[in-house]
């Protein structure tokens, strides 16, 4: 049985997961929080490991945008049909965005949670959000500038984690 | 009937199992957790919560296009 | 308590960890290195399955990319603020290469260790490399092109390792 | 004070892990390893190290922007 109040300290009986995040784009910034946040509802202690792309999810103002990755052609359902846009298209300036804006309205029309929403639902359930400090060096970013209730630290502290977890995900 | 009722309508995955727990988290143990919602992946999802977390599944119906449920808060 | 000089043979009461390495660019031949390094120095047994895009990691003159995979329009530190590129900009010849430039610009700067380096921390700390043998026929590498110290196998040779470890990750 | 003395200065993740794993397989059981490091998930990960490997941390102390650590070799 689950205990229901307890946080990702790690020193209950709960089951344990880990997640590594490393990719920061509006669709894939999904797997990693749907999961997180429904284990975290499930009685399952989470460690979230931001690192490299996956870092500046923990900013506080999000700016996230779809990419082509593992979806050919970007095929999006529009005029009532699955159509599918070359992958240089995506590379022209400003389609991007406004696949990102198309995908965002569709997020909205079905119900589906903004990131956001998950990111805020994750932190309330004690979810343990961990940002890589190599990232932040290597890549300029400031801990002032990101959501509170994080924590710094490197793979030996998610190596810590994932030894004693029951489910270690790379996203 | 139900001690509280949580409309879920119009959500997505993992939203109404996200809106669930909070309830129940606020609820004394025994009481009860009417949902109602219009995702067709929730009949499968409320029934792995419940037998994950040890909550109780009373009931669980199809009415029309909504899905009802009623989870007895025991974990 | 873990032994501290075990290698990656398996016998030990170790805890152990495979990788699947399938991405070979500068960026994402990070983190495999990183965790299977860190790892073996926490005094678990690691195997890396090296595959696909990956395999070429295993090659002995390494000539690293960047890639925009996983990082939407590419975002650099650049001039004290985060910019990014279109990904349309790293379509045209020659700024991928500058765009890694840049990123070995900033690895060395930042105190982070080369892909070589790690790799030999690797070898040195015994962690087990696997180079796939369908992967080295499907592009045509050939043995003697790569370090030394690595085994040849296939899928079944990965799932016995993975069927024993505590970790499995997939990179 | 301590047996030996690793400068990690400058170095980021997952360098100071590696080099003081390295000074400390050459070392006897029972002595001493202090490390000056300058990257602040040196803390949380020089102590995750010691918990897992089961060696000993003494100290763990910030000194302006330098970290020191004093690690006795027990595993």
């Amino acid at each position: 049985m689950a205990n229901e109040s307890q946080g990702g300290a790690g020193a209950s009986n709960a089951k344990s997961m880990s997640i590594i995040v490393t990719k920061g784009s509006l669709d894939w910034a999904y797997p990693p929080f749907i999961l997180a946040t429904t284990a975290a509802a499930m009685g399952v202690d989470v460690t979230m490991f931001f690192t490299f792309y996956g870092l500046p999810l923990l900013l506080k103002k999000l700016d996230l945008q779809v990419t082509p990755l593992g979806n050919p052609a970007m095929k999006m359902p529009m005029m009532g049909m699955h159509m599918g846009m070359p992958n240089i298209v995506g590379m022209i300036p400003g389609v991007d965005a406004a696949a990102s804006r198309m995908m965002k309205n569709l997020i909205k029309k079905k119900g589906v949670a903004s990131i956001e929403e998950l990111r805020e639902a994750a932190v309330e359930s004690d979810v343990k959000m961990i940002a890589c400090q190599m990232t932040m060096d290597l890549f300029e970013y400031d801990l002032k500038d990101m959501i509170g209730g994080i924590q710094l630290g490197g793979a030996a502290t998610y190596m810590e984690g994932a030894l004693k977890a029951d489910i270690n995900l790379y996203i | 009937m139900a001690d509280q009722t949580l409309d879920a309508k119009g959500l997505n995955c993992p939203l109404p199992i996200l809106r669930a727990k909070k309830a129940l988290k606020d609820m004394a143990t025994g009481q009860t957790l009417e949902i109602i919602a219009t995702d067709p992946g929730s009949i499968p999802d409320f029934e792995a919560f419940c037998r994950t977390t040890g909550n109780q599944m009373l009931e669980s119906k199809q009415d029309g296009n909504l899905y009802k449920f009623l989870i007895k808060r025991t974990a």
